[in-house]
């Protein structure tokens, strides 16, 4: 079995007590020509396999916020390391996505991304510096940006903004 | 030797390296409580250089971002160009050329061994040695001068463009790559015998600086830093992009994870690079080095990509949503000292300051690149 | 005990190599240059701050289409023209270069189709006064005449 | 009496006046070397090959302002750089230029020189101490932890030679080795004890230890300008430090000197007194000697990484005090033996 499967099904466990079943299952996402909001906005919690050579990553999950310590527990024992972490703004749906990108170090190449969805007001998340160390920064870096408050995140001052900064230079809607 | 030393919370000092401090190379600050010599513990402070080039992205088109690339990681600019240039290709569909691919393999790794060059001098310049500086400068000199002949700029090139180059390499470019091989496999054996198989060197780094594997794993390190702890992890083996799958060259790994496996790794990969190098040359086929027909105006259809490539420092990664307009809707920039770089607080403590100054010399920083 | 001697001896060989390398630079000639007395021949390729090219009068061949305004990714360049009359084009009236937030990345010379824009020479472009760096082609394509 | 105080104070002024010089053209000379052993010509605007360099720097310290910074004890800041500049001139009191070039002979020359070097080790921790300032602080126990370790296989050295020669006296030591090269101490056979065969390495101890009494690279710990920033001179300005910097150039000299007349004879001919001009017992020898050794000295610092601390004190109780308390003790038994 790749490495690609064995991450899949090691994912795919967290969703199985939501009482969907057809969430494993889902397929790859055919037709991308149908605006991307609207597919994300549709789109259920779950692991789908993504084509490498157009989109550059083989899984892309979609958790739940308490659903992503879990993940990142898995991901860490399967023997992934951690990319980045990164936030998106969708002010239209009135959302922030943050993105954790995961790779590996061996010769089975898999790139995993893992995101969340989370309200724009009143953003929060857990932190998963416990099972990354190398999270901290980029929690940091993502509180810095977007304002998102990684809860548990044992040192969440500014790190590249200056140290009184209270704003979200990354958020649409920010004016310089 | 740095024992393991009971340091004591209470009897400690903040040592401020940086922002402006020799060792940093660069507008770094490390802030150390220090008990008399020894570190107690680290913390890093960032952005003294930060200037949101990921803010930048979203207001300029694609080809208006790619000179911001050159201004990341001023020493290997264009792998940067590389991975950016990759990560549009991916979304908008762009073809490139075979002759492309291999002009950029060139560069690229001209510019990996200049980057490498001023690494070794920073380095030994970090541990007292003030000549090796002068030499790597003198070699890097010579492939600043043959990319300048091709791309026009010497430290910034902006060389690549979607789908090809900016222009053409012509035959004194490859006789000068030629000679200049020939020259850096000469310097390469000097640099053994002058700062290699120094003791005074040797004594400072072998059996310190340990990052294992696990904390590789943890903090995500890559580049030279993993590889001297044993991680045979390279982006142009395990990803392949462009032609690196064509060209026959192995990736340096270490298994000591001390500072001077880090060493050795550079020192290795600068041959690796000129093997690449001599190549690709060979390989290089003829044919134009843009492609027939792209779009004029970059428009990626909505969704996100991810690009990786294997700059001079590690696994540089682009993640681009877009939304379908000819701005990009979200860029980020994953850089590899970034990653390296949060390891340093935990490996260093209990160390000496001089060790750790060594130590952070060994990690090979680029501060604009760290802070974006 | 053995391990003592070895030491001793590898590590004193290591840095008489050390030594040795040194002094055979010592001899050599500098391969420095010393700037303000000699300089260095530019690339054809090297890219300087970007000037205009004129026809054999010393005529803009630049025809206002704005192409190179539109292209520069730090809003650098700024530029006029007008429509004299019973002439079909444009003729160029100013062209202000705003140097200082120039990046030298060259957009500006790729998106021109009428060959009218190149990079000049140029490299002594240090000065203590910001003035200097706003600079206007059109003079200079005037002077070059 | 008062004739040999007027004679002290006339060798004091001359010394001043050597030393000055001496500083002045060694920067000059180790930016040189410095140029040419890194493929670039060094200082060349100033002058013919930059020789007016030397004054035109000093004017320009001279005419710097002395800055003291916030908060300092300046009795002991200001003290330091004087305190770093007089040893090295009371040593040059006793040094031998040759038979008759010396400003005061002392029958326990030895024992001087190595009193004011100790003096030296002292205005580093005075500097640091009185500096307020963290990196000048840890530069300034460094300096004094390795003058410490280094004067102790320096001394040991030291009394070898004066045991085969038999004199504390600096011109004694020197007249024992007249006569040709081959009567140096540096050689494995010696008149007066035959064989010693560790003579030589005695020789490149006291020379490593020279250099790390000087504070020199590779044992540059004091100042490590890429750890310590400028170590213990960090917050001086102006003639402060210009005085260090003499200071230390002038300690390079005497070490130089030190080593000249313990080892390779001093101001005596290498080939023996032929009796007419180069090739007699004169001062030109022995000056042509010490630059030698500062030659040597200038290689060696634009070769080599700096140690750590832990590394220079390993090298000094693992190998230096070990090797050198070995050929003092051979020593004694070969001048019993013979």
């Amino acid at each position: 079995m790749s490495i690609q499967e064995t991450t899949k099904q090691a994912l795919s466990e967290l969703f199985i007590d939501q009482a969907t079943d057809t969430v494993i299952a889902e397929p790859p996402p055919a037709a991308t020509e149908e605006s991307v909001d609207q597919e994300e906005a549709v789109r259920l919690p779950g692991v789908i396999d993504q084509n490498y050579d157009t989109k550059g990553f083989h899984l892309d999950a979609l958790v739940e916020h308490e659903q992503l310590v879990r993940a990142a527990e898995i991901l860490f024992g399967l023997g992934f390391f951690i990319e980045s972490i990164t936030g998106v703004d969708w002010i239209k749906e009135d959302q922030l996505e943050a993105v954790y990108d995961f790779s590996r170090y061996d010769f089975e190449l898999c790139r995993v991304v893992v995101r969340v969805f989370i309200p724009r007001t009143d953003p929060h998340l857990p932190t998963i510096t416990g099972v990354y160390t190398g999270a901290n920064w980029h929690e940091r870096e993502t509180h810095d940006f977007f304002g998102i408050v990684f809860d548990g995140h044992p040192h969440l001052i500014p790190l590249l903004l200056p140290e009184d900064a209270d704003f979200h230079p990354l958020l649409k809607d920010f004016k310089a | 030797m740095s024992q393991p030393i009971e340091l004591q919370k209470d009897e400690t000092f903040v040592l401020n390296v940086g922002p402006q401090h020799p060792a940093t190379h660069g507008v770094l600050r490390v802030k150390m409580t220090m008990d008399g010599e020894n570190i107690y513990n680290a913390e890093t402070v960032l952005g003294y250089i930060h200037r949101m080039h990921e803010k930048m992205a979203e207001n300029r088109s694609y080809p208006q971002y790619m000179p911001n690339m050159g201004r990341l990681d001023y020493l290997s600019a264009m792998a940067f160009n590389h991975g950016y240039a990759l990560v549009v290709e991916r979304a908008a569909g762009i073809e490139v050329p075979e002759r492309a691919e291999y002009i950029r393999v060139i560069t690229v790794e001209l510019n990996r061994v200049s980057s490498h060059l001023v690494w070794l001098g920073a380095f030994v310049l970090d541990l007292g040695g003030f000549t090796p500086l002068m030499y790597c400068f003198d070699d890097r000199e010579q492939i600043l001068d043959l990319l300048e002949s091709v791309t026009g700029s010497r430290l910034t090139y902006c060389y690549f463009r979607f789908g090809g180059l900016y222009n053409d390499i012509d035959d004194e470019f490859i006789a000068g790559t030629h000679v200049f091989i020939k020259r850096m496999r000469k310097e390469l054996k000097m640099y053994a015998k002058l700062v290699t198989g120094n003791i005074i060197l040797m004594k400072r780094l072998k059996e310190h600086g340990p990052i294992d594997r696990d904390m590789c794993q943890r903090y995500g390190a890559t580049g030279p830093v993993a590889r001297g702890s044993g991680i045979d992890y390279d982006v142009r083996k395990n990803e392949p992009y462009s032609v690196y799958p064509d060209l026959d060259f192995d990736i340096p790994v270490y298994h000591e994870c001390d500072s001077f496996a880090r060493y050795m790794v550079r020192m290795d990969e600068m041959e690796q690079s000129l093997r690449i190098i001599e190549q690709a040359l060979e390989k290089l086929p003829e044919g134009p080095v843009n492609p027939k027909k792209k779009p004029k105006i970059i428009k990626p259809p909505p969704g996100d990509y991810y690009a990786a490539v294997e700059t001079a420092r590690g696994n540089f990664g682009i993640r681009l949503v877009s939304d379908g307009t000819k701005n990009a809707y979200r860029l980020k920039l994953r850089s590899p000292t970034y990653s390296n770089m949060h390891l340093f607080d935990e490996a260093c403590r209990g160390m000496l300051l001089a060790d750790a100054l060594a130590f952070m010399g060994s990690l090979d920083l680029v501060i604009p690149e760290m802070d974006r | 005990m053995g391990g003592y001697f070895t030491e001793l001896f590898t590590g004193t060989k290591s840095l008489l190599d050390g030594m040795w390398v040194t002094l055979k630079e010592f001899p050599k000639r500098p391969v420095t240059l010393s700037y303000p007395h000699e300089s260095v021949k530019m690339y054809r390729r090297f890219r300087g701050h970007i000037e205009l090219i004129g026809d054999d009068e010393g005529k803009a061949n630049c025809i206002v289409c704005g192409m190179c305004q539109r292209a520069c990714p730090s809003g650098c360049i700024t530029l006029a023209g007008e429509k004299p009359e019973g002439s079909k084009k444009k003729v160029l009236t100013s062209y202000i270069l705003d140097f200082t937030t120039c990046s030298l990345c060259g957009s500006c010379v790729e998106s021109c189709n009428f060959d009218a824009l190149q990079f000049s020479n140029e490299y002594n472009l240090a000065s203590t006064n910001k003035e200097d760096f706003i600079m206007d082609l059109l003079k200079r394509l005037e002077e070059q005449k | 009496m008062s004739l040999t105080l007027l004679n002290a104070v006339i060798a004091v002024f001359i010394a001043i006046c050597f030393v000055g010089l001496n500083a002045a053209y060694l920067v000059w000379c180790e930016r040189k070397g410095a140029g040419f052993y890194q493929r670039r010509p060094g200082p060349m605007e100033n002058g013919l090959w930059g020789l007016l360099q030397p004054p035109i720097d000093g004017v320009k310290l001279m005419t710097k302002q002395l800055l003291i910074p916030g908060g300092v004890d300046k009795a002991i800041f200001m003290v330091a750089p004087v305190l770093a500049m007089f040893p090295a001139l009371i040593s040059f009191v006793t040094i031998p230029f040759s038979e008759t070039i010396v400003a005061h002979p002392i029958n326990v020359g030895v024992l001087m020189i190595f009193a004011s070097a100790a003096l030296g080790g002292m205005s580093l921790l005075v500097a640091g101490w009185g500096s307020r300032n963290k990196y000048a602080m840890i530069s300034s126990v460094r300096a004094v932890s390795q003058t410490v370790a280094y004067e102790i296989p320096l001394l040991i050295t030291t009394i070898t030679v004066v045991m085969i020669c038999g004199s504390l006296n600096l011109s004694d030591i020197v007249q024992h080795q007249l006569g040709g090269f081959w009567n140096w101490n540096i050689w494995p056979f010696q008149k007066s004890v035959g064989y010693n065969l560790l003579m030589p390495i005695s020789f490149l101890i006291l020379f490593v230890c020279a250099v790390a009494e000087t504070n020199r690279a590779p044992f540059d710990l004091g100042e490590a300008e890429s750890e310590l920033v400028a170590g213990f001179h960090t917050e001086y300005s102006s003639m402060g430090f210009g005085l260090f910097f003499m200071g230390e150039y002038a300690n390079i000299v005497i070490g130089s000197c030190l080593i000249t007349i313990l080892f390779l004879g001093g101001w005596s001919c290498p080939i023996g007194d032929l009796g007419f001009f180069p090739f007699t017992n004169n001062v030109g020898w022995f000056l042509l000697k010490i630059y030698l050794i500062i030659f040597v000295f200038i290689w060696i610092r634009w070769t080599f990484p700096r140690t750590t601390i832990y590394g220079l004190l390993n090298l000094s109780w693992k190998y230096l005090i070990p090797i050198s308390l070995f050929n003092l003790l051979l020593t004694a038994g070969l001048l019993k033996v013979f």
